[in-house]
């Protein structure tokens, strides 16, 4: 699914975040958003992700707007990662169970990226009272897992450990192997990642 | 059966649909239950839960009590709320049927009021027995008296006696509850004061109260229980064969003699007594 | 003194006692006050969830009567759907008054605010993330209202705990609208008032005993049924 | 319907009318319910933080218990205290039986898990990390206190509106250890349950409108308050 | 003042997280803490600031006991910053407020840090507003302006931009100049920050 935006401007209560924002995202790569503290990365992911209104402009999915069927195909990982009030198996399991009955693929899709980002052994640990980089762990575990077609990452690595970064890495490149995926992450890590950018864009 | 025969011979619609249940099932729940507004002595001293069975079984009719204050009871039957009631406050009663609100109005039974006082108070003594002198004596003496206040039929007599007496009750020795009679004999108990009760409820609040009876007799004090089924033009929703059962059944012999009954063995001596015409 | 040991006493005779008509009036206070939690949290629950999400003008007003709204008055209650469901009232033909459906409505109107308000104040707070997260995993309308509830179970057994005592603890509005009737409409509480008011204090007490001893288990129940895997 | 219409104009009459007695009817129970309400927040809230805080076995039993009691029968309450206060009772040396004291006593009883309750739910979530950080920015024990008070205003608010709601709202426990003397102990619900008994409906209705509004233009005023700031 | 941990040891409910931890740090010094995601760091941190209690070993502060004077000197920076129900600039001044009374020279102060920061411009925003990375810079604003002679930031600059990562270098070695200082950062961030490091202990 290809992105469009054209001049988006946020306020809020008239405190501007940013003005006449136009940007392409095309299926298929990997784009990486940067800027400074408060120069409204997250608000954009959000008005992508249809958690926020935009003041004005548009953002376009393959020319049409948001809408129910634009909802299920993307998916928004928090800056703050939320952890829901179930065990890391359960909170991760989770994006399957709303689809349809669980089955023994599920259960094995769960278990193996748990294994990737060594979760395995927190499975029947309640969420919240994991360790900050394991929450985002958890989050992006969850995030993947769901097969997005629109992927956005807020600062996912911002809490985790040089091992997992890689990990990430390659899960993301594993994604992009599937066509038509389009996956967005901001960062202010100026090292790691930027490998993965097919173009990054700054605000 | 009597039932069937009772709901056949009347025309109203609503005993129609009963005949109908009367025939295929004679069981009691089955037939139009009654609203019985009455005040909190007959309920409080357990008359009611003493005699209603018998009248439940003989004419397979439920009964739904009420108990409230003859003020309310009144004013239920006013509005056609309930389909008769048991009261005592004889004058209001007449005033009521002349209103047209009820039928016709019954004497059923009586019992007298009595005044409570402390155990070992002087204040009241042989000489102030009649009704007038014992309010006179309170209110000079400014001995505290808690009055009902709530416009029940012995709230209704109190204040005719005061009436009679010529006197105004007001300052902190009348104490106005605006209670049953219970609460009222328990404030009486409490605050070591006076106060007017039906002789029933104050015999049976008689083992954990502190008052005695400090004067009676007075035929001023004479407490006439009464009967009125509503009128049926009130409410379309009146059960007027139910009203008649009821009427007819506590004025008979069964319902008269079981009044003279209750509490004989407890008490010693008749609530109580039967003067059903 | 005396009356409350004697309490403790008679709870237990009245408990043992096979005493059918209290069994009854037990069973029949809990039938009422349950039915009418369960159709609050029916109605307040989405309202809580709803107005707690959503931004609309006057929502600090709409706060506050809620507020209010959680001490409504028994007697006030009563006395309304009393003139409502009265012969002569304008919903008279049902021939309600004093009747289970009456308390059940009472107490409705009572409960209702209750839970609707504790839901609002939690949603407000912490809905948003919750059901910005639903979203983002891809749920359906209802999806996600399963979802606020798993997430705010905690809350919602508190609502509901907190509606099930008001009611089974009232007496003012069930006494106007139920009349205390023997047999038909006597609960707990208008059977202690009753029995206060004919000097029975060991007995009334012995029925608050019971009627707390109640309300406790229901709620460890509850408790039990919401608590997995949460801290 | 012709009653509720009556209330209303009833209302505005009772008001305007300078009748004294009913000035001195809404005065009084104001007096009472904030009297309890305060002394209740005074011990409800330190020990809604205390036990909100701190990890102690029993802790779920403990927070059950409380739910129960935050369902306390008004009825029960009163019959206790007024076997405590009797004459003939434990207390009765103090002749406080249908005083104003006996009144906020009861109340105090009635509202004080309330307040608990809800200090304690908001702590047990929120609570600890709000500690750590005053203990991290050098707070002494006092000041602790006040940084927890500060940043749950909120939820402190909302628990005394709640047990004030309550408090003023209850029937059964002041009328029985108040006795609804009049001109001493008549409180609004008194007055309105006894208005009600006489079959006086507009009046009852007429102070009820009196009540509600009079809780509502209270808890503007403590909202505005703690407002400040605040989202 | 000076810091000794010995044989340190933490289990969470008898799941271990770290064993018999040995540690000096020394007043006057900055030390760097790494380590995997879950490895203890946080909770390192939070038994040394006395937020939680150690299952076995001990923690020295000049050789005594952790106490109310201690826990007076010592701050920790959590890792998911806290904003208080309060504006930006209450929130930072509020250290300063539980000492004496407010003066000028405690305005100027908190001022000129806001703006070292730059967050003088959301002086009067409701803190809980902020973005992510605004938000670390307040908790930092706020711990810095406390003074106190143990600082422990946990991932200070997670979230932060280049430039503010370098404003907070300056800082800290601002606050080295006065001796006697300690500072203890927690960072998975392999490359900046390293240079302030006197020396880096590994979870
Ligand atoms: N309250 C708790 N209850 C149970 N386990 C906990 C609790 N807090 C932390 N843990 C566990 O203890 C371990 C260490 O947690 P800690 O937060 O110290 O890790 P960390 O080194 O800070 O990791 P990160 O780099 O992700 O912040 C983690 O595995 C975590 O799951
Ligand atoms: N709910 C809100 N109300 C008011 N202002 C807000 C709100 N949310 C964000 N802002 C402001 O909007 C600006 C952009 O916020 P945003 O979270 O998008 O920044 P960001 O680029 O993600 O920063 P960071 O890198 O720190 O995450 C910030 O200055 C923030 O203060
Ligand atoms: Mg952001
Ligand atoms: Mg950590």
């Amino acid at each position: 699914m290809n992105l469009t935006i054209c001049k988006l401007t946020k306020y809020y209560n008239n405190q501007l975040v940013f003005k006449n924002i136009d940007m392409i995202m095309e299926a298929g790569n990997v784009y990486g958003l940067k800027g400074d503290n408060g120069s409204g990365k997250s608000t954009l992911f959000r008005i992508i992700a249809g958690l926020e209104k935009q003041t004005f402009g548009e953002v376009l999915y393959n020319k049409k707007k948001f809408d129910n069927t634009v909802q299920r195909k993307i998916t928004y990982m928090h800056q703050k990662p939320y952890m829901m009030k179930k065990t890391v198996f359960k909170n991760i399991l989770y994006p399957l169970t709303i689809r349809n009955k669980i089955d023994e693929k599920d259960i094995k899709k769960t278990y193996k990226i748990m294994e990737e980002l060594d979760l395995y052994k927190f499975k029947d640990k309640k969420a919240w009272n994991l360790s900050g980089g394991e929450m985002q762990k958890v989050s992006l575990a969850r995030a993947i897992i769901f097969e997005p077609e629109i992927l956005l990452m807020d600062e996912p690595t911002a809490h985790m450990d040089k091992k997992t970064v890689e990990t990430i890495e390659k899960m993301v490149i594993k994604r992009q192997r599937k066509n038509k995926m389009l996956t967005a992450i901001i960062t202010h890590d100026t090292k790691s990642l930027d490998r993965l950018f097919d173009r990054v864009y700054y605000l | 059966s009597e039932s069937t025969k009772k709901s056949t011979s009347n025309d109203n619609n609503s005993s129609k649909k009963e005949e109908i249940n009367s025939n295929n099932d004679k069981s009691a729940k089955e037939k139009k239950s009654i609203i019985l507004a009455t005040t909190t002595s007959t309920e409080n001293s357990g008359l009611l839960d003493y005699i209603i069975p018998n009248f439940e079984e003989k004419y397979g009719r439920e009964v739904k009590v009420i108990a409230v204050g003859t003020g309310k009871a009144l004013t239920m039957g006013e509005n056609g709320e309930a389909d008769v009631l048991l009261v005592h406050a004889k004058s209001s009663e007449e005033a009521f049927v002349e209103a047209g609100h009820g039928i016709k109005r019954y004497d059923v039974m009586y019992n007298d009021f009595v005044f409570l006082g402390p155990k070992e108070q002087t204040l009241i003594d042989e000489e102030s027995s009649s009704a007038v002198k014992v309010l006179t004596k309170i209110a000079e003496e400014k001995g505290t008296f808690v009055s009902r206040g709530d416009d029940s039929g012995t709230h209704k007599k109190e204040l005719s006696l005061w009436e009679d007496s010529g006197i105004k009750p007001e300052g902190d020795w009348y104490v106005s509850a605006g209670k049953g009679m219970g609460d009222t004999i328990t404030m009486a108990d409490e605050m070591e004061g006076y106060t007017l009760s039906d002789r029933a409820t104050y015999l049976s609040r008689m083992k954990d109260v502190d008052l005695e009876i400090v004067a009676e007799g007075d035929e001023l004090l004479f407490n006439q229980y009464g009967v009125i089924p509503v009128n049926p033009e009130k409410s379309d929703m009146i059960n007027k064969n139910g009203a008649e059962e009821f009427v007819e059944w506590i004025l008979g012999d069964t319902c008269q003699s079981m009044i003279e009954e209750f509490g004989k063995e407890k008490f010693g001596q008749s609530l109580f007594v039967p003067n059903g015409k | 003194m005396k009356y409350i040991l004697e309490g403790f006493f008679e709870a237990f005779k009245l408990i043992l006692s096979c005493d059918t008509e209290v069994y009854q009036i037990i069973g029949f206070s809990l039938l009422v006050s349950m039915t009418s939690t369960i159709i609050s949290s029916i109605i307040g629950i989405p309202i809580g969830f709803f107005t707690g999400l959503h931004n609309f003008k006057f929502k600090d007003y709409y706060s506050r009567i809620l507020f209010t709204m959680m001490g409504l008055p028994p007697v006030v209650i009563g006395l309304l759907v009393a003139l409502f469901l009265a012969r002569r009232g304008p919903l008279g033909s049902f021939q309600l008054m004093y009747t289970p459906i009456a308390m059940i409505i009472a107490q409705t109107i009572l409960v209702t605010p209750i839970i609707t308000g504790n839901i609002f104040n939690y949603t407000k707070e912490h809905g948003p993330i919750i059901y910005e997260v639903s979203k983002t995993l891809g749920c359906e309308f209802w999806q996600r209202v399963i979802f606020l509830f798993q997430e705010m179970r905690i809350i919602i057994f508190i609502g509901m705990a907190q509606g099930f005592g008001r009611a089974i603890s009232e007496v003012g509005a069930i006494m106007i609208v139920g009349g205390n009737i023997k047999g038909h409409t006597r609960v707990m509480t208008t059977f202690i008032a009753m029995n206060n008011s004919m000097g029975n204090y060991g007995i009334s007490i012995a029925m608050g005993i019971v009627l707390l001893t109640i309300s406790f288990f229901l709620n460890t129940l509850m408790y039990r049924l919401i608590e997995r895997d949460i801290k």
